[in-house]
């Protein structure tokens, strides 16, 4: 195994604790149970935000906490969801006395533990609302299984619930915009290379030197289907094909594009694939008003991308460029 | 009788198993989810034991819900809270007891089970740990019924958990992570009905009486 | 070779296209002569900063184009230093009278490539200025060798001398503080796989599985020496003690650390990182008062990292802090 | 005598080769260095090929000029401005020729690697093309005071060239990329004296009188 880390065990806590030495000025760590909480927590009268999931998605979600996005995360061990003490501990951690949205990402794991936390934080007192993302149209959603999975508009969704919070909008408001945000977004990844979890210690899965994974998700999970390697256009626009016509969104829809690396890929490659979902957008009549282009919610080292449609309009637009301060994410600040 | 003693070494061993089987779990995991069931299910136990100590002592059903408790704040993932309500919900029924008959057991896993199925609204079929537990149960209560000892019955139950583990292996995931590879998850054991399948093996085996 | 890409030989024009599609608000994109330069150029009575090399390093330098850093840069072919002509244009287009920096990354062909184009912008009349950027310890600086190479301090010294050209200091000022920015900073990194040049396609050398390569440079070249992989830990060490020690830094000092990745490392990695070149800096009663973590002079998609110091005064703590908006690198804006 | 149309078969030639060593050319900087000096000198040649029609029928100064100006623009790297500046050099000698003489080649040549060592400051010995260049060059001005025929005055000066490059495998580099691999860089012939070598040897092929 290749990676930069000393054991397997202490790869979150050490990861942690370099957090805290590099970003003490925008959050506290908390150990045991772990979250990550905005150094000005809790505000008063703003509804606080929060998310979490396993680690390994770097910066997702850790490196979102910040002012005009998160207010805290929780990390669980890698590719492990968090436990309902972490969120409770961290839900209480941010209530402002405004409330609090949990941004979760539809995981049979995730979805278990943050519901228990979020009932015992209402036994607390504290009021709560869970919105579920998922936008993997890679996935069939359907009654009988565990749902579409919540990838990249889960990181849309943290930026502009997180403005709306900011303009100490309600928690009901915060959690409409979430769940707007989540009808609006739609994802599909691929992989070039498995990834290693670190306690593993070899790839999840193999794959020859010329084939491809289509349809992954964020946890290193093999994908719906394996094929030969294609060109990055012809890649794009199998990427692109479902998720426009998923929704579908229709011609002079207003368009975020969001082109994530799996955290191997480097950006050279990243704004290749840009290039050719603009093309494809465009070509469908939409307006790619914004775009997000970098390793923003990552698999370890997979070699790999995702893409991430998200349809706008103007309020959507402002709250994506309010201004955000995070170790992850930063503008206008 | 299932003594508290015989409750302590069967989460003892158990403990022992899960360190022994991690890496085959996780592969399990890294077939059709995200190997990690291992290395979560082993983290969460080695936990229990660092709780031994304090709870050598108590009853059956304080013991249950501190290793509920334990599994709830250290194994996350699905199998967390599952395992979770397995042994809180057991606990709820043994509140009390320094011992269990063969009826407090069933008793007390069917509840564990039942708590599983409203958790995780996954059907017999779905490739999940259901597929073990509930043939499981079924069998143990069978057994209760007809009078059966409880070597016997224990027997009969891990025998049970054992085919519908095996019985998972041609299934197509509905529910959990492995539901997300769709027709690709036919072909593989799932890790969950595996681990399930350990819990109440070690129950026949330690409480099995001479 | 697992790229996503199409041509090969297409790699840096359709690069160039996404940056166009994604940032034509900030920059603009002139297609051969290659060179990217900021949206606003030239700003009449500012020294313009520019830079290049070869294509490989993204986002340096390319991504460092915008307000408070680079007024242009100069792509050349995956890891092939750019040609005169590029730099004569880039120079042109960004000269607002007041005369034109070249940074230089110290590689005989960007040195030469460098130098006949300032000669051919003096040709014509404008003010140039080239600072050699050589900052890696890994290499033995003398006077019979090519000598250090030049690295991390590159993208250090370009944030700050960008941050000192908005405030319209004069040509020799912005030149002196460059000159500073190279003496005080130093860097050296290491490698876990190699990388593959596209139109190769195959790796430039072969890594086993338990070994990594010390003393790499930013092209692919293998390192000083091979060696069994250590733990980061381990490695922080081996990286940080040679540049400790070559200035040497003093106890006291304050201090910029950037803990980089090489393309392949995700952030999860960078803070374990961080947190021990932290620890071994604190050691050594210097002040860590800064820092950088993340990918930013890359080769292609290796894995590996790059730790880069950089002592710090209160003027460079001003400039380094002053705003940047560039699609690489932004803050404050 | 070389005449024009001589001088550009050798040019047309020498690109040919170019293409079919590529891989060569760049594993040996891979070797040693980044792994690009084969697609650089193809990307230039190639280049060079695309102003042939317009240079057909101009004068031996203006073809090396022309050849020496596109290769800047279009190799990079050090390879770029060091072959760049042999054309230029070269066609400062030969401005208005139409046909060389062996001593006209030989004052062209001079001219040529002269502007390389000024620019690249390489002494023989550091593992460069000047490690084949300055003994091609001797060998070629011993031939022309000897009075030797121009076919054996090309071919000696290939031949010095070929022992030259074969001279760097050795050698530890002192300049370029390969310096920094310190005794690493021992072993591994140098990809540019190695493309230097190829310039002269087709020289002596296509300029051969019958
Ligand atoms: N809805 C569900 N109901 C019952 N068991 C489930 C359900 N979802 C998943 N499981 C069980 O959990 C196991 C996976 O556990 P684990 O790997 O620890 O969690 P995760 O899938 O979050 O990584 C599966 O093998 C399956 O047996
Ligand atoms: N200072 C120098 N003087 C003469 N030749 C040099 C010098 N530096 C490098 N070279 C030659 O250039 C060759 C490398 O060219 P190339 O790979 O195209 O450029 P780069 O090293 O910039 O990638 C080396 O093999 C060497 O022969
Ligand atoms: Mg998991
Ligand atoms: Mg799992
Ligand atoms: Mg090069
Ligand atoms: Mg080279």
């Amino acid at each position: 195994m290749k990676k930069l880390i000393n054991k397997p065990e202490d790869v979150v806590k050490e990861e942690l604790e370099g957090i805290v030495l590099a970003h003490s000025d925008l959050v506290k760590v908390h150990f045991d149970p772990n979250f990550i909480v905005r150094a000005d927590a809790p505000i008063k009268g703003k509804v606080g935000v929060i998310s979490g999931g396993g680690s390994g998605h770097e910066p997702m979600h850790g490196g979102f906490v910040g002012m005009g996005m998160l207010d805290a995360a929780c990390p669980g061990a890698v590719f492990t969801s968090p436990t309902p003490d972490q969120m409770l501990e961290a839900t209480k951690a941010v209530d402002g006395g405004a409330g609090v949205l949990h941004i979760v990402k539809n995981y049979t794991g995730d979805i278990m533990n943050f519901e228990m936390a979020a009932d015992l934080a209402r036994g607390e007192g504290i009021e709560v609302e869970s919105v579920v993302i998922d936008d993997d149209v890679a996935v069939k959603d359907s009654l009988y299984t565990a749902g579409r999975r919540g990838v990249g508009a889960t990181v849309l969704a943290e930026k502009i619930c997180g403005a709306a919070a900011e303009q100490r909008r309600s928690l009901k408001e915060v959690a409409d915009l979430c769940r707007k945000v989540n009808g609006w977004g739609r994802s599909m990844g691929m992989a070039l290379t498995s990834c290693t979890v670190p306690h593993v210690g070899k790839p999840t899965f193999d794959l020859p030197e010329d084939e491809m994974e289509i349809g992954i998700g964020i946890h290193g999970e093999p994908g719906r289907k394996r094929m030969k390697i294609k060109t990055a256009d012809e890649i794009v626009e199998m990427l692109m094909e479902p998720i426009i016509t998923d929704i579908p969104y229709k011609a002079g829809d207003q368009v975020l594009i969001f082109v994530n690396s799996m955290g191997g890929t480097p950006l050279i490659e990243l704004y290749i694939l840009y290039r050719k979902a603009h093309e494809i957008a465009t070509q469908h009549g939409l307006k790619v008003v914004r775009h997000l282009i970098g390793p923003y919610i990552t698999s370890l080292e997979m070699a790999g991308t995702s893409i991430t449609m998200l349809k706008m309009d103007d309020e959507l637009i402002k709250l994506w460029d309010a201004p955000v301060l995070t170790p992850g994410l930063r503008w206008g600040a | 009788m299932i003594t508290r003693d015989k409750v302590l070494d069967w989460i003892t061993r158990y403990a022992e198993i899960l360190a022994e089987k991690r890496d085959y779990l996780t592969q399990l995991d890294a077939a059709i989810g995200d190997a990690d069931h291992g290395a979560n299910m082993d983290r969460g136990f080695q936990a229990v034991m660092k709780k031994m100590p304090e709870i050598r002592d108590k009853d059956i059903g304080t013991i249950f819900k501190t290793v509920g408790m334990t599994l709830l704040s250290t194994v996350g993932g699905a199998g967390g809270p599952l395992y979770s309500t397995i042994f809180l919900q057991a606990g709820m029924k043994t509140t009390g007891k320094l011992e269990m008959t063969l009826q407090d057991w069933v008793d007390a896993i069917e509840a564990g089970i039942n708590g599983v199925k409203m958790r995780g609204k996954a059907e017999l079929g779905d490739k999940t740990m259901i597929d073990a537990l509930v043939p499981a149960l079924n069998a143990l209560k069978q057994a209760a019924e007809n009078g059966t000892s409880l070597n016997d019955a224990l027997e009969r139950s891990a025998r049970a958990a054992e085919e519908g583990m095996l019985a998972t292996t041609p299934l197509v995931a509905r529910k959990g992570r492995a539901s997300y590879l769709g027709e690709r998850s036919a072909g593989h054991q799932d890790p969950g009905a595996t681990s399930s399948f350990l819990l109440l093996r070690t129950a026949a085996e330690q409480w099995k009486e001479s």
